[in-house]
């Protein structure tokens, strides 16, 4: 385990990509206006760039890349390390920000006669700042430096909720942000109880001295809380969908693909990297029944929604209940455990990207129609076919038919769930693959009718293409080859029983 | 008993009140003030970490205080957001209130 | 010294009825205020925690600037007369949560009591690094925040711009470039006029003062920029000066001036001293001071703007 | 020489003490605002400026000393400063 402790040749790269971005968010503030647009979307290219030569190195290597910032090693230096998942996160979310930066070229550029503007520097900015943020979490090695990376992300998320000012929107930022500041605190009390019982915060050394005693339960327990309130896993969820149903539909995209699983990213972190000794049989399934409530309950309410966002926000609640069935299907180090490993990242990413495309496609829906009533969405397939065919294929992925990442993501799960005899879980998966037919049949159906339509404006070509090219990203999920499972699995520290 | 321990049962005391506020108070301010009361019971926490760490000379570990500096900063930061909200909410309505039932409009907007 | 336990249990209690107070208080003013005291007692426990570096931090944000902060949302709360929603919760509920309350207050008091013994610790690593990549800094936190663990310091001053922006995007669209609200409502008023004339050169020049000796005692650039931001906060409720227009170029900079040159320092560790955020061996005190002295420019500007609250469209009312 | 200074500083931080007490006593037993503020101040500047003079002899050296004295000029400031606006406040309230 020394190893982890010192600088890799690619190490540097982690360092510059969590550089890119957090420069980039202070050269748009000072000269505001129209810079911080260009710089945001100059950066992209570059952070791709970077995210893509992590993850070559990481594969190449076959081995975690790691880099002691300062030269100073843990546990006194703080170390930021890359493996296979992380890898994986960071090119899906350099993908995704960059998307959502060229879709909201549209809405978010800075207004003829201005010089800046409110909406457009604060999305800006908050976009860099969600970019720097979750990678730091994503490569992060030292629990107390997460909680600043997560703090940093709420602070960028919650002004993206109220962009437009609207009283309603208030309400639903300040309501997210006093639930993920309980989140953090939580979290952090539990730092400090890992820190006086183990003195260190590094994520390898912490994994290799905890043992299962009541401070270690005590703090396991206090940041799983607060985690799960910042990841809106049931029934800590209320947050969501009006934050998430309200921002624009380039902010949306954001906070729902790629915003909750930063905190559901450090939850696997935290059972799986740093507590992988721990006899946790019974957290996983606890996880696991909440995880499958989540599915059953979002999905049923997603059903009822009258409005589109809000629909798409519900189903986001019932698929993050699906990512937590890998605590229950990838537990110890069993044969099946990889399975039920893969499962949950492919549902990471398959959701994430087809839930970008989709409130993309929600938000083009709305400002060619002038409002997003599911009611009243009769004959818009006709007119709006681009649009359309990317809530169709992203419904695809949402349902978990193939061949898409959805459905790779789910089939992995059932085949977790045969080979460890936890038949149980098959339920809460099928079932809800079923109600999510019937959610994206509501909006397809009326839309696929005869009725005429009229458009208040039409979509841009560029931003659908956009939102289509996401989706196919989730539908080339499926065709994942085994060598990119066996990238996830690069490590990954597999269970060691305590005595 | 000494100080230091003192002092973290304190923190956990504080944790508790903060708690208990969080959820029962409506209105958001008070929400954040309970909230704070937290975050000081956390800090206390990290303080008594510190004091019991004390070695090689030192009558502290500087870790742990360090972090302590780093969340003050960070838990005035997060105030200080929530006031701008607060404030800006009760502006533009007569509800402070996060209830859902209130806000939750049928028709609302948002559509973009 | 066998006083010391009494008093600190007195301590203790105060701090415990005061939150109570702030908890239970029916008034959200008193408890607002409330607030602020508990924060100054909270500061005589860190002295006893042997934390004075602490205790400054405490009172002069977690008291101090928080205090103006609350206080200001406060009166501006009150002054708008839409009260709390009467919503009382029931019993059964109150019940219930103070049940949840005290098990989590339990546990954790349980846990505390449960710390291993011998306890861990990083003192022994913070003393070995104290001449090495501690640069020499007599004051071991400066130590800690400063270099074994800048990254955490430098993400948390850009966390304050973050904070800033956030606060910014709360306002109105039309009032966006103009200056946010004045601090107090009313006409320069005599007393507080000489207040700020008087306190505010005094108050920088301790400013200065913390953060010039935090290298090797108690204080540092976070301590000493908080009482240059109280000490503009000060002239700016005395009306001897307004809040900036929050696109002027002037203030921008400086609020981005301590994360930004701790950045490019870092940067250049990468050639100059082998490592990312490492500092060249003999200069790295020097260097230290420097990106301290941007930073506490950074930090005195960004907390004023966070308690000034967004930009406001009538700047005279 | 040093007994004499010793039993000064004692009576002089020993005399402040009690002024602090006394104003604690008037701010919780006084009848209304204005007058628990006069009792407040009281003890700050009378009972601060005790305690100090008394704390004086036993400085470290000349810096403390007027360190020491700095602290007590600062609290008279603020404090007054303080009285004055909350009394104003209180008159205005009344009105």
């Amino acid at each position: 385990m020394a190893e982890l402790g010192t600088t890799t040749p690619g190490g540097y790269l982690l360092v510059l990509a969590i550089l890119l971005p957090l420069g980039g968010m202070m050269l748009s503030f000072t000269p505001g206006g129209r810079w911080a647009e260009r710089i945001a979307l100059g950066s992209t290219p570059f952070g791709f760039a970077l995210a893509c030569a992590i993850a070559f190195d990481v594969g190449r290597s076959g081995k975690p890349i790691v880099y002691a910032v300062g030269g100073l090693a843990p546990p006194l230096g703080i170390a930021l390390r890359a493996d296979g998942i992380s890898a994986v996160m960071l090119v899906a979310a350099a993908i995704i920000v960059a998307a959502a930066a060229f879709y909201a070229r549209a809405k978010f550029a800075t207004p003829e006669g201005v010089r800046e503007s409110r909406s457009s520097l604060t999305y800006w900015i908050m976009l860099q700042a969600i970019w720097a943020a979750l990678t730091i979490i994503f490569v992060g090695g030292d629990l107390f430096n997460l909680y600043v990376a997560l703090e940093l992300l709420t602070f960028a998320a919650v002004p993206l909720v109220c962009i437009d000012g609207r009283p309603e929107t208030l309400a639903a930022a300040l309501r997210y942000l006093l639930f993920a500041l309980f989140g953090s605190i939580s979290y952090l009390l539990g730092v400090a109880l890992f820190y006086g019982a183990h003195g260190t915060l590094d994520i390898p050394l912490l994994a290799q001295r905890v043992q299962a005693t009541p401070v270690v339960w005590t703090a396991a327990a206090l940041m799983t809380c607060g985690l799960l309130a910042k990841t809106a896993l049931f029934p800590l969820h209320l947050w969501l969908p009006p934050a998430h149903a309200n921002a624009p539909a380039a902010a949306s995209a954001v906070l729902s693909g790629l915003v909750v699983k930063g905190s559901f990213f450090l939850t696997l972190r935290l059972w799986f990297y740093v507590l992988p000794a721990l006899p946790a049989e019974k957290i996983a399934i606890v996880l696991g029944c909440l995880g499958s409530a989540a599915i059953i309950a979002g999905s049923i309410v997603a059903l009822r929604q009258a409005r589109l966002k809000l629909l798409i926000a519900y189903s986001t609640v019932a698929q993050i209940g699906y990512l937590f069935l890998v605590f229950p299907l990838a537990a110890g180090a069993q044969s099946w455990s990889a399975i039920g490993w893969s499962a949950g990242v492919m549902q990471i990413l398959a959701h994430a990207f087809a839930k970008a495309a989709m409130f993309f496609s929600a938000g083009l829906l709305a400002e060619a129609l002038g409002h997003d009533q599911i009611a009243k969405l009769g004959g818009a397939a006709r007119v709006l076919p681009l649009t359309f065919l990317t809530i169709a294929l992203g419904g695809l992925s949402l349902m978990g038919l193939p061949p898409s990442g959805g459905f790779s993501a789910k089939w992995l799960m059932l085949q977790a769930s045969a080979a460890s005899g936890q038949w149980l879980w098959t339920l809460p998966v099928l079932g809800g693959g079923l109600l999510a037919a019937g959610y994206v049949y509501r909006i397809l159906a009326p839309a696929l009718s005869d009725e005429r339509i009229s458009l208040v404006s039409s979509p841009r070509r560029s931003q659908e293409v956009v939102a289509l090219a996401l989706t196919i990203i989730a539908l080339a999920l499926g065709f994942a080859p085994q060598a990119f499972f066996d990238f996830l699995e690069i490590g990954r520290p597999l269970a060691v029983r305590l005595p | 008993m000494t100080p230091s321990v003192l002092a973290g049962l304190t923190g956990a005391a504080l944790v508790g009140l903060g708690f208990y506020g969080l959820i029962l108070h409506p209105h958001p301010l008070r929400k954040l003030l309970a909230f704070n009361l937290i975050g000081s019971g956390v800090f206390l926490v990290f303080g008594i970490v510190a004091r019991r760490g004390a070695a090689a000379g030192f009558r502290f570990d500087p870790v742990p205080q360090a972090m302590v500096i780093t969340g003050i900063v960070v838990a005035f930061a997060a105030s200080a957001i929530a006031v701008a909200l607060i404030l800006r909410l009760s502006m533009e309505s007569r509800n402070v209130t996060l209830d859902p039932e209130v806000w939750t409009r049928p028709n609302g907007g948002g559509a973009t | 010294m066998s006083v010391l336990p009494v008093l600190d249990v007195v301590l203790a209690s105060l701090v415990i009825g005061v939150a109570l107070f702030t908890i239970a208080a029916r008034d959200l003013f008193a408890s607002v205020v409330g607030y602020v005291a508990y924060g100054l007692l909270l500061a005589f426990v860190w002295i006893r925690l042997y934390a004075p570096d602490v205790a400054l931090t405490e009172a002069a944000v977690g008291s101090g600037v928080t205090g103006v902060l609350l206080i200001t949302a406060g009166k501006r709360l009150g002054a708008l007369k839409n009260a709390a929603p009467e919503m009382r919760p029931g019993l059964s509920l109150k019940i219930l949560t103070g049940v949840l309350a005290a098990l989590v207050a339990g546990a954790l008091g349980a846990a505390i009591l449960m710390l291993p013994d011998p306890p861990p610790s990083l003192a022994p690593e913070a003393a070995a690094a104290a001449s090495g990549a501690g640069a020499g800094l007599e004051n071991p936190i400066t130590a800690v925040l400063m270099s074994y663990r800048s990254f955490d310091t430098m993400l948390e001053k850009i966390v304050l711009i973050l904070a800033v922006v956030g606060v910014w995007s709360v306002g109105a669209n039309k009032a966006w470039g103009s200056a946010p609200a004045p601090l107090r409502q009313s006409r320069p008023y005599a007393p507080m006029v000489l207040l700020a004339q008087t306190l505010a050169p005094v108050g920088v020049l301790i400013g200065i003062h913390i953060f010039w000796t935090g290298a090797d005692a108690p204080g540092g650039a976070f301590q000493g920029g908080a009482l240059l931001a109280a000490m503009w906060m000060v002239t700016m409720m005395a009306r001897l000066a307004e809040p900036p227009r929050i696109d002027a170029q002037w203030l921008r900079m400086a609020m981005v001036a301590g994360p930004a040159v701790f950045l490019v320092t870092g940067l250049a560790g990468g050639v100059l001293a082998g490592s990312f955020f490492a500092y060249p061996p003999g200069i790295a005190k020097p260097i230290i001071l420097a990106i301290e002295a941007f930073m506490v420019l950074s930090i005195a500007t960004a907390l004023p703007m966070l308690v000034a609250g967004p930009p406001s469209e009538r700047p005279d009312q | 020489m040093t007994t004499l200074l010793e039993l000064f500083s004692v009576a002089a931080i020993s005399v402040g003490a009690f002024f602090f007490f006394a104003g604690t006593v008037g701010l919780l037993r006084f009848p209304d605002s204005l007058t628990r503020l006069h009792a407040l101040t009281k003890a700050d500047n009378l009972g601060l400026g005790l305690v100090v003079l008394g704390l004086l002899p036993r400085a470290e050296n000349t810096f403390s000393a007027l360190k020491l004295i700095v602290i007590w000029a600062l609290v008279l400031l603020s404090g007054a400063s303080t009285a004055q606006l909350i009394g104003r406040a209180l008159r205005r309230g009344r009105k």
